[in-house]
C-alpha cells in the first residue's frame, strides 16, 4: 500500500454545498469521447460476451431464428400459393358459343372488341373445325357427328378473366354482358374447379392468418422471454451498477445491444433457413409447373422483405429488451 | 454536509430500523457508527445513499434534501459519495480491474484516463497485481479490498464505509483505516460503520453509537 | 441466546472414525416417509412457485404451447388434408363409353361386375337420355342433335377409382384393363386434376415435412433454453444445496418438477390452441365441403394424439431440465 | 480426526494457496486458524468440506482418504460437516427457517422433526424470532448468524468456521465463541478460521497461523 499517488490530491478542497448534484463531472469534449468510447465498447462487448458462450447463445438464436423463419416462410407460402393461383384461375376460362350464324372473320372482330374490356385478359378463338375436333375427342362420338353430313359446332371463343374479375361475381356478371351481345348463343363458366380452388385457398389462408398471429406471437415470446431471463440473471449487476451511479441509459445500453445481437444473429439464421427450404422446394415446385407447361418458380425473399426481416429482428430484439430491463430497472429504485 | 432530521426507516413486516434519528455531520468530518448487530448501522448508510428512503423525516446532503430529488439524477447523487459494502457487492465476472472502473466508466470517463485512477485506488489498498483477477478467485479479504478501492476511484466528496474491515486482520485493518485518516485530511467527508472498537477508540474522531435504531451516543458534535 | 435446548445434547459422543461416510443417518422408515414427503412437496412448491410468477411462466408457458401446437396443428392439417384429398380425388373419375350396340341392362350387367373390382370403389351407369341431356347442357347443340332424330349416344359408365388405386400408373393399368373389355369402346381419364392437386399435396407436404423439423427443434431449443437459463438463475442454490450435503439427485428434483410443469402446462395450452384454430376453421372448411356435397368435417385431435401431445410435452420438459442440470451439476465439482 | 499430509494447492493463474503443509487435529478438538488476508485459511478449510481439491498431499478426514472418495459419496461426507461461509451463502428466496432447515431435508429428514430442530438451531444464535424473514431483509450479522444455525442444526460431528464474527459486534462475537465453546464440550471438533486475535488469545485453544500458505506457528498439537 503506497500512499505515493495520493499525495497528488493532498490539498483538494470538497465542493462547495450545492442545491442539486452536478450532472457532469468531465468536460464536455471528453465526455463527448467517452460516450461514443462507450458505445463502441458496448457493442463490441456484447458480441463478444455472445460469441463467448456458443452454445448457450447458438441455442436462443436458433429458437429466435425459428420463430422468425417461420413468419418470413409463410410469407413466402402464400406469395407462391397466390402465383400457383394466378395460374390455376386462368385455366378457369369462360367459354363464349357465338350464334350459329357467325363466321369466323366475324367472329376475330368479336374477339377483338372483346379484348378491351377490363375484366378480360385474353381472348382465343376457337375455330368450328377445331371446334370439332375436341369435340370428337371429349365424346368418342365420331361416328354420331359424321352423319350429320356437315359440321353443326358453332365458332366459340375462350375468354381468360383478368385478375380483378376472378370472383363469383364477377364472373356472373361477366357471363351476364356476354350473353347480352347479340352475336352471342351463350356462354358457359367452366367455374368448378376455380370455386374449388378458391376454397382451398381461403382455407389455408385461414390456416395462414392463425398460425401467423400465433407465430408472430411466438416471435415476442422467445425474445422476450430470453432477455427476461438474461435480465433476471444479471440482476446483481444491474443493482451494483446502480449503486455506483450509473444512469438508466447506461445500465439499459448492454442489454439492448444484447438484444439487438440476438435478434440481428437470428434474422440472419432466418433468412438462411427460408433460403434453404425454398431450395428443397424448388424440385417438387417444378414439377407442379411442368403440369401447367408454366414459369413457375419458387420465389426466394426479396431485397426488401430481407431488408424488414434483418431490420424487424434487430428491431424486435432491441424492443425486447427494453420492455424487459424496463421492468427490472424499477425494481433497485429506492422505495 | 449530512443531516438527519427526525428520520425514522419503518420495514413494514419488521418495525423500525431507526427511530426518530437526528444527526449533522460538518463537511470534511469523519466519524465513526458503532452499534450492536441489527442495531440500524447499515439502514443509516443507506438512506445516505438513496439506496432506501426514510418512513418520516428528511434526509439532508449537501444541503440537498433527498426526499425532493428526481429520480433521474440519484445516479448523479451516487457518484458523489463512495460506498463500501458490507457484502463487498462485486460482479463476479468482471476482472478487479473492471470492478474497480466501473464507478468512473458509468460517470463516462474515456478509457485512457480510466486505467490510471483505477491503477492508484489499487495501489492504496495493495492490490495492484490483482488487477487481471476475478472476484471468484480472491480471498474475503482482498474482495473486501476492491470494495474499498471501487469506492475511492472516483475522488467523491463523501466516503461510507459499511463495516470496511470485517474479513481483514488487525495489520490491514489498521491500514485500512489510516488510509481513510488520509482521505479525510485532503477534506473528504467520512462515515464508517464498524464493529472494531478498539481501532475506534485508538484513533478518537467522533463516535455515534446506535441502539434498537436509537442514536445513544455521539461523542463529537453539538 | 439461550442453551435449554442445547443441554440435550450434552453427553452425545462423536461417532468412531469411519472409513466411508454414512449413506443414511435416519431410520429406512422414517426415510422413506421423508423420501415420499419431499416428491410431494417438491411437486407441489414447484408448481407454486411457478404460479407465483403468473406472468413470467404465462411467457415461457406460452412460448413452449406455441412451439407444440404447430406440429399439432400441421398434424390436423396433414389428416384434414389427406380427408380433402381423399374427398377430391374421388371426383377424378373414368369415364367408360361402352359399345353403341350395348343396351342398359346389358350395361347394368358389366357395372355389377366392375364393383367386384379391387381397383374401383363406385360404379356409376349413364344412360342414353341422361348422356344426350348432359351433351345437351355442356354444348349446347340441342337443336344440331334433334336433327340427328335419334339418340347417337352410347351408355356411358362412371367408374370412381378405389383409395388404392390413385396412382397414375394404377390409373393408366385401369384404363387398358376397361378398353380391353369386348363390351367396351374406349376409357377416357378425367386425370388432369386428379394429378394437379397431387402435385400441389406433394408440395405441402414436402413444406410441411420441413417446417415440422424445425419446429421440433424449436420445442427442444424453447423449453431447453428456459430450463438452462432459469438454472443459470439458480445457480447460487444449486451451488449452497451441493455445499450443505445434497445429493445429485435432490438437487436435479425440483428442477425436474419444474420442466415437467412446463411441458405439462404448455401441452394443456397448446391443445387448447389447436382446439381453438379448428374451431375457427370450421366454417371455411364447411363451406368447401358444400362445393362437394360431402360429409367433411374438420376433425379435432383424438384421444391417442391428445395423450401423446400431453404426455410427450411433460417428457420433453423432464428430458430438458435433466440435460441443462446435469450441465450445471458438474460446474460445482470440486476440481 | 482431520489430518494433512504435505498438502499444495495450486490455483494454475495465481501460484501456492497453500504450501506443503501437514497438520494433525484430533477427534473432538477445537483449534484457531489464523493468519492474513490471502493466507490460505479458506482454501484449508474448502480441502476439508472437498469444495476444492489438493494439487498435491493428501487430506484424511475422519480417516478416510478424500483423494479417493467416489463423487456420489460427496454429499454424505458434506453431511458430516457443518461448515459456516466467510460469505454467508444464504439462498436469497427462502425464509431464515427454510434456510437453516436445507441440510436437514437434503438428508431427507421428514419435516415434523425438521422443525424442533431447526427451532432450537435458531434459538441458540438469537434468531428464533425472525424465522420468517427472507436473508435480504437481514442485517448482515443477523445473516452471518443464520449461516452459523445452519452449520449447526445437523448435529455434525465436525464444524468449520470461516470467519463467523466479521460482521458482529464484540459482545455478540464472544456468545458465538462461547457456543463454539459448548459444541468442543460435546465432542464435535472444530476449526475456527478468524482474524480476531483478541477472543483467540483469551480463550487459549490450540491456535495454527498460516503465513502466505505455509503453517508458521502452532501453539498446540504435535
Ligand atoms: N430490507 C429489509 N426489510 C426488513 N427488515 C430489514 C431490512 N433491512 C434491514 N432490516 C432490519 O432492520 C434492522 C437494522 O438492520 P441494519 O442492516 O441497519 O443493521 P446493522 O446495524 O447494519 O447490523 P449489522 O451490524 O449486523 O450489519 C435489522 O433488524 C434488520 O433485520
Ligand atoms: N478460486 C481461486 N482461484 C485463484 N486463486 C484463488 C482462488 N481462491 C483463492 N485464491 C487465492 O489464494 C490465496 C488464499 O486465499 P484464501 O481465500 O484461502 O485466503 P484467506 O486466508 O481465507 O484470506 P481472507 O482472510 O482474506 O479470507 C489468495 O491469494 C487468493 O487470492
Ligand atoms: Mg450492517
Ligand atoms: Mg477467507
Amino acid at each position: 500500500m503506497t500512499a505515493s499517488r495520493h499525495r497528488q490530491r493532498r490539498g483538494r478542497r470538497p465542493p462547495p454545498p450545492r442545491s442539486r448534484p452536478q450532472r457532469r463531472r468531465v468536460g464536455l469534449l471528453q465526455g463527448l469521447r467517452g460516450w461514443f468510447e462507450q458505445h463502441r465498447e458496448t457493442a463490441h462487448d456484447t458480441l463478444a460476451g455472445l460469441l463467448a458462450r456458443p452454445l448457450a447463445t447458438g441455442m436462443t438464436v436458433a429458437a429466435i431464428a425459428i420463430a422468425l423463419a417461420l413468419p418470413a416462410a409463410l410469407y413466402l407460402l402464400l406469395t407462391n400459393l397466390e402465383q400457383i393461383g394466378g395460374e390455376w384461375e386462368r385455366s378457369a376460362a369462360v367459354s363464349l358459343f357465338l350464334a350459329p350464324e357467325v363466321d369466323e372473320a366475324r367472329a376475330a372482330e368479336i374477339a377483338a372488341r372483346l379484348r378491351q374490356r377490363a375484366d378480360i385478359s385474353t381472348v382465343e378463338l376457337i375455330s368450328r373445325d377445331q371446334g370439332l375436333a375436341e369435340f370428337r375427342a371429349y365424346s368418342g362420338l365420331g361416328g354420331a357427328l359424321d352423319q350429320l353430313g356437315g359440321n353443326p359446332l358453332p365458332v366459340v371463343l375462350a375468354l381468360y378473366p383478368s385478375a380483378q374479375a376472378q370472383s363469383p361475381a364477377a364472373l356472373a356478371r361477366l357471363v351476364a354482358a356476354l350473353e347480352a351481345l347479340p352475336e352471342g348463343d351463350f356462354a358457359r363458366l367452366d367455374a368448378q374447379w376455380a370455386q374449388r380452388f378458391r376454397a382451398i385457398v381461403q382455407l389455408l389462408r385461414q390456416a395462414a392468418l392463425l398460425l401467423g398471429a400465433m407465430l408472430s406471437l411466438a416471435v415476442l415470446l422467445v425474445i422476450g422471454n430470453t432477455i427476461r431471463l438474461e435480465i433476471e440473471n444479471r440482476r446483481t449487476e444491474i443493482t451494483i451498477m446502480d449503486l455506483v451511479g450509473a444512469t438508466g441509459a447506461f445500465v439499459r445500453r448492454p442489454f439492448l445491444y444484447s438484444g439487438a445481437w440476438y435478434g440481428l444473429l437470428g434474422g440472419v439464421l432466418a433468412w438462411l433457413l427460408v433460403a434453404l427450404a425454398g431450395w428443397l422446394l424448388q424440385a417438387p415446385a417444378a414439377r407442379l409447373a411442368q403440369l401447367y407447361q408454366s414459369e413457375l418458380r419458387i420465389q426466394g425473399l426479396d431485397l426488401q422483405a430481407s431488408a424488414l426481416l434483418l431490420g424487424g429482428s434487430a428491431l424486435l430484439g432491441i424492443v425486447g429488451s427494453w420492455i424487459a430491463v424496463g421492468r427490472h430497472l424499477s425494481q433497485v429504485e429506492p422505495s | 454536509m449530512i443531516q438527519f432530521d427526525h428520520v425514522t426507516k419503518r420495514y413494514p413486516e419488521r418495525g423500525d430500523a431507526l427511530k426518530d434519528l437526528s444527526l449533522r455531520l460538518t463537511a470534511g468530518e469523519m466519524a465513526f457508527l458503532t452499534g450492536h448487530s441489527g442495531a440500524g448501522k447499515s439502514t443509516l448508510l443507506k438512506l445516505i445513499g438513496l439506496i432506501e428512503r426514510p418512513t418520516r423525516g428528511q434526509v439532508l446532503v449537501n444541503g440537498r434534501n433527498l426526499g425532493s430529488l428526481p429520480r433521474r439524477l440519484i445516479p448523479y447523487h451516487r457518484r458523489e459519495i463512495g460506498m463500501i459494502f458490507q457484502d463487498h457487492r462485486l460482479l463476479p465476472d468482471r476482472t478487479v480491474f473492471d470492478n474497480v472502473a466501473l464507478p468512473l466508466v458509468a460517470a463516462g470517463m474515456p478509457r485512457r484516463d480510466i486505467a490510471r485512477r483505477v491503477r492508484a485506488a489499487l495501489d492504496q489498498v495493495g492490490l495492484l497485481r490483482l488487477e487481471r483477477a476475478r472476484p471468484l478467485a480472491l480471498s474475503s479479504g482482498e474482495q473486501q479490498r476492491v470494495g474499498i478501492a471501487r469506492a475511492v476511484v472516483g475522488r467523491p466528496p463523501i466516503i461510507l464505509a459499511d463495516e470496511p474491515t470485517g474479513n481483514l486482520d488487525p495489520d490491514l485493518s489498521r491500514e485500512i483505516f489510516t488510509l481513510f485518516e488520509r482521505f479525510h485530511e485532503v477534506g473528504v467527508s467520512l462515515l464508517i460503520a464498524t464493529h472494531n472498537l478498539e481501532l475506534v477508540e485508538e484513533m478518537s474522531y467522533r463516535t455515534l453509537r446506535l441502539h434498537a435504531g436509537r442514536l445513544v451516543a455521539d461523542s463529537g458534535g453539538w
